[in-house]
């Protein structure tokens, strides 16, 4: 108790003097200091043209080697897949950042779980709205489903892939759960948690399946890369919905609030 | 010559934007100029020959992000009990922990 | 015979794999999260026992060299940090079994602990997963992800404890560290539009100075600082560090802070070494001695155990950077071998630090350092732990700060830069004096009985107890580290000479 | 060229307008608008750099380092939104409730 309020005060005057907001004077030699920076940089930038650039020419012959046309996605995908790994690996992170850090109300997933001092309201009240919002949400998130899977699928011959498509899923759920937040409650929590895992759980398998093929670490099979790069699109498209979609609730179903519950 | 003066008015309005996103008094007016600022900068991507990236902008960018704003700032309101205040840069004793 | 270099992404798919798995099965995640580091500190020392004699090893990523693909990159730099990382994480690990069930056992009615268990260990995997990806990544975007990847699995594990005060210093880090990613991002641009090249090793035998390559290492750097906490950035660690639940507060301390300057010493003590400045390498030992000196004094001044410990860190930081300038002036690897023991020897002694005044704090509910005394009978071990890694940070014989701190010392004198060895000396000294302030308390008798409330499990004080004397008899490990760093300073005769790989 | 060279200065300006709204805006979230904003300064050059002079040889390298920036910005900014609501939640809880149980480190 005591070492709590200690750390605190400390810290407070650690920082005492260094970053008082009001402080104009703060701000001005800030501006200054970022304006002379973006003034160098600018200098710096435009003072010589870009280099040779080895990389693209590099890449051009390999592209047929890819599995896919799109080169974009034969970067992201195929080239660069480790990095793109990581990336759905960061997102999984958020995702699980934020079931550590908060848990929201299953029956009203729109605000923190509090003790149960006062409730809160229901989110979008009043029937006008809910019934605008529901009506445009049955008709409108089949089509960014559809929509989804397109462009994740597309992703291998022009603009788009799991990104977009695992955006515009995460835009539907966002929708859904808008137009009817009590929806969430009667998800149960270890669906969600396998809906989070799937995508990245599938890339990693992926990877290491190369294996099998005699190839390195996401080195996909020759003839036939496409095909394992789309069940990795697809995989990653619906974890990307699902896991953008908790991000919008921003924390774990409380338990206590939750009937038949699978997890502490 | 269009697609010049569009690069142009591209070109002017980002960076107004950015400021403007900063500098508004109202949070909830400054997510929504942010929102347009993602749309704007996908236009951007448009015109610098990055469809895919106009795409992801679009829809995470803006479309996403913006809706992860609007959700922290209705929890915001909620938890001091729907007041609007707390918008506001000036009340800023609400919100006490400041340094960066 | 095992390839060697194919062991190395397994460093990375059995944490990513294990830190999937503690997340959809919260109830076996301490299980899953053992067994996960457990092997990865085999294969880590599988790999450096593999390859000890035919690095530096390469292994494309989906089979696609550079340009287009991505390299993972083994050196003797790489493979004492991977195995570093292993062995003290797994102690922390051993550790942090025992500690939350010591928590939730402890129940005051607080139901938050159960959630902390089970968020920690998939957090703490995909932070191992993120530090074993930053060290062996050979690629200036992919060490981009790497560091976002730590980052955010270092934020949510400060925030995890669910107390205001690491949240608001969780979110501070975050920011700050944002800005050091952004700051590196955007350098790593600057760099990608001067030689449009990723791959690292090529990027340093390419790159020429110019205004646009200046700005891109100096982004980079100022980046890297911020997230390594050096003197004057160093504000936000001490309450990020000393809030956290201490198996985090030890993972912060040993391991994520050495992640950020293991890139700077790859940065300036290798890749662009050619081209940077020596200007750059006084400006940076300037700021380490700073640290070493503001760090020092303000550990002398603070109340509590935590706090004294954070503030060591910062002044400990300050000798890595101070050996930069001696490297860049001393032909011979004996002063990177002093780095690189002063940094083992770091994660070693701050680790078992942060474990053993995490026991103080779990038996007797507080860490003030006045009313230490009494320690030494209820926590024996512990008391020897915090005392054996005192004797580390002091650089006292036969630890391995003291070997790293002597061979600095006389590399400092012999290129001439006398400067330096004061800083050492006057920081030892420091450090003499706010661990005697410990330890003074700690061996005294208590004045009444024993107010000790938790037990402490007996892992606990054993893994502290563990790394303390690691860090103290690192002295055995010499050859072994002296081999690989030898190594290293192989390939840098060649990248110097501007040699293409 | 001319064009190019506008992007580069927007993307700066951009940068800078971000960098400075994190160092001195004081409300959290603005903080973290100005992360975004920092962000989609860096990911302009980026994008400019692999965008030919002459418009004929495009490297799409950076296009897909900017999708995987575009997606690491928003894990980021999610955390750093749900984290900034819980300060606050706790603060106006603990104006109610002057002490909640800090019963250890």
């Amino acid at each position: 108790m005591n070492g709590g309020l200690t750390g605190m005060k400390k810290r407070k005057q650690s920082m005492k003097g260094k970053f008082k907001r009001k402080d104009w004077q703060f701000a001005t030699l800030t501006s200054l200091l970022i304006a002379t920076l973006v003034t160098f940089l600018c200098w710096a930038i435009l003072k010589e043209p870009p280099g040779e650039d080895l990389t693209a020419e590099a890449l051009a012959p390999l592209f047929v080697q890819s599995g896919v046309t799109s080169p974009v996605t034969a970067i992201l995908l195929n080239f660069r897949g480790y990095d793109t790994l990581l990336e759905v690996m960061v997102l999984f992170l958020a995702g699980l950042g934020i079931w550590s850090q908060a848990t929201v109300d299953p029956t009203n997933p729109l605000v923190f779980s509090s003790p149960a001092t006062h409730p809160t309201k229901p989110n979008f009240h009043g029937p006008g709205p809910e019934l605008i919002l529901a009506t445009l949400v049955r008709i409108l998130i089949p089509l960014m489903v559809l929509v989804a899977g397109y462009l994740t699928w597309a992703g291998g011959f022009q603009a788009g892939g799991a990104f977009q498509g695992g955006a515009l899923l995460g835009g539907a759920g966002i929708l859904l759960i808008l137009a009817e937040p009590q929806r969430i409650s009667t998800i149960p929590p270890a669906l969600i948690r396998f809906g989070i895992v799937l995508g990245p759980a599938i890339f990693l398998l992926v990877g290491v399946s190369c294996f099998g093929y005699g190839g390195n670490f996401l080195q996909y099979p020759q003839p036939g890369a496409g095909s394992w790069l789309l069940l990795i699109e697809f995989g990653a498209a619906i974890s990307i919905g699902i896991t953008l979609t908790t991000l919008f609730v921003g924390g774990r179903p409380d338990p206590k609030r939750l009937k038949g519950t699978d997890q502490p | 010559m269009i697609l010049i003066l569009f690069d142009f008015v591209l070109i002017i309005t980002l960076p107004l934007l950015g400021w403007a996103v900063l500098a508004t008094e109202d949070i909830f007016k400054a997510v929504v100029l942010f929102v347009s600022f993602g749309l704007l900068m996908s236009l951007a991507w448009v015109r610098l020959n990055a469809p895919d990236v106009a795409l992801a902008e679009a829809a995470i960018g803006a479309g996403v992000t913006g809706a992860l704003f609007l959700s922290a700032l209705n929890k915001l309101e909620r938890s001091v009990k729907h007041e609007r205040r707390i918008n506001r840069d000036e009340e800023k004793e609400a919100i006490n922990e400041r340094e960066i | 015979m095992i390839e060697p270099a194919s062991l190395a992404p397994w460093l990375i798919i059995i944490p990513l794999a294990g830190g999937l798995l503690a997340f959809l099965l919260p109830s076996r995640s301490v299980l899953i999260g053992l067994s996960a580091t457990v092997a990865n500190g085999l294969l880590a020392l599988a790999i450096t026992f593999y390859s000890i004699n035919t690095i530096p090893l390469e292994y494309a990523l989906g089979g696609w060299p550079p340009p287009a693909g991505i390299l993972l990159r083994i050196d003797g730099l790489t493979l004492v940090m991977l195995t570093m990382t292993a062995i003290t994480g797994l102690a922390i690990s051993i550790y942090a079994q025992g500690y939350f069930p010591a928590r939730i056992g402890s129940g005051n009615g607080v139901s938050r602990h159960g959630p902390q268990q089970d968020f920690f260990w998939p957090l703490w995997l995909m932070l191992l997963a993120g530090l074993n990806g930053l060290f062996l990544a050979g690629d200036l975007f992919n060490l981009y992800v790497t560091l976002e990847v730590t980052a955010l699995a270092a934020v949510a594990l400060t925030a995890l404890s669910g107390k205001h005060t690491s949240e608001v210093a969780a979110l501070r880090y975050l920011l700050v560290s944002l800005l050091g990613s952004l700051s590196y991002l955007f350098g790593t641009v600057l760099l990608y539009r001067a030689c449009h090249v990723l791959h690292l090793a090529t990027l340093g035998a390419l790159i020429v100075s110019s205004p646009v390559v200046w700005s891109g290492l100096a982004l980079i750097t100022v980046g890297l600082l911020l997230k390594t906490a050096l003197f004057p950035m160093h504000f936000w660690l001490p309450p990020a560090h000393v809030n956290a639940l201490t198996p985090v507060s030890a993972i912060l301390s040993a391991l994520v802070i050495k992640a950020s300057f293991y890139l700077i010493f790859r940065f300036w003590g290798d890749v662009f070494m050619r081209i940077l400045p020596l200007g750059g390498y006084s400006l940076l030992g300037g700021l380490g001695a700073a640290a070493v000196l503001w760090g020092g004094i303000q550990a002398l001044r603070q109340k509590r155990l935590k706090m004294l410990i954070a503030y060591s860190t910062v002044a400990q930081l300050g000798y890595l950077f101070i050996a930069l300038p001696i490297i860049r002036h001393d032909a011979g690897p004996s002063s990177r071998f002093a780095l690189v023991y002063l940094i083992i020897s770091h994660a070693g002694a701050k680790a078992a630090m942060f474990l053993a005044a995490g026991n103080v704090f779990l038996h007797f509910g507080h860490d003030r350092i006045n009313e230490l005394a009494g320690v030494k009978d209820a926590l024996p071990m512990t008391s020897f732990a915090l005392a054996v890694a005192g004797v580390s940070l002091m650089g006292l014989p036969p630890s391995g700060g003291f070997i790293g701190k002597w061979l600095l010392l006389t590399a400092s004198f012999a290129s001439g830069q006398w400067w330096w060895g004061i800083i050492l000396i006057a920081g030892s000294l420091l450090a003499v004096a706010y661990i005697y302030r410990v330890v003074r308390h700690l061996f005294t008798k208590a004045p009444g009985p024993s107010s000790g409330k938790r037990q402490v499990a007996r892992t606990m004080e054993a893994s502290s107890l563990f790394l303390a004397v690691l860090s103290l008899v690192m002295g055995i490990f010499a050859p072994l580290v002296s081999k690989l760093i030898a190594s290293d300073a192989v390939s840098l005769a060649s990248l110097l000479a501007g040699v293409v790989p | 060229m001319t064009i190019t060279t506008g992007y580069i200065i927007s993307a700066l300006l951009l940068f800078g307008i971000g960098m400075n709204g994190l160092m001195t805006c004081s409300h959290q979230l603005r903080k973290i608008l100005a992360v975004n904003l920092m962000a989609s300064g860096v990911f302009l050059i980026l994008i400019v750099t692999g965008f030919g002079t002459d418009g004929s040889a495009i490297d799409h390298v950076p296009h897909a380092m900017v999708l995987t920036g575009i997606v690491i910005s928003v894990s980021t900014t999610a955390l750093a939104l749900t984290l900034a609501c819980r300060i606050q939640q706790r603060l106006n809880r603990s104006a109610d409730e002057t002490a909640e149980g800090n019963d250890d480190d």
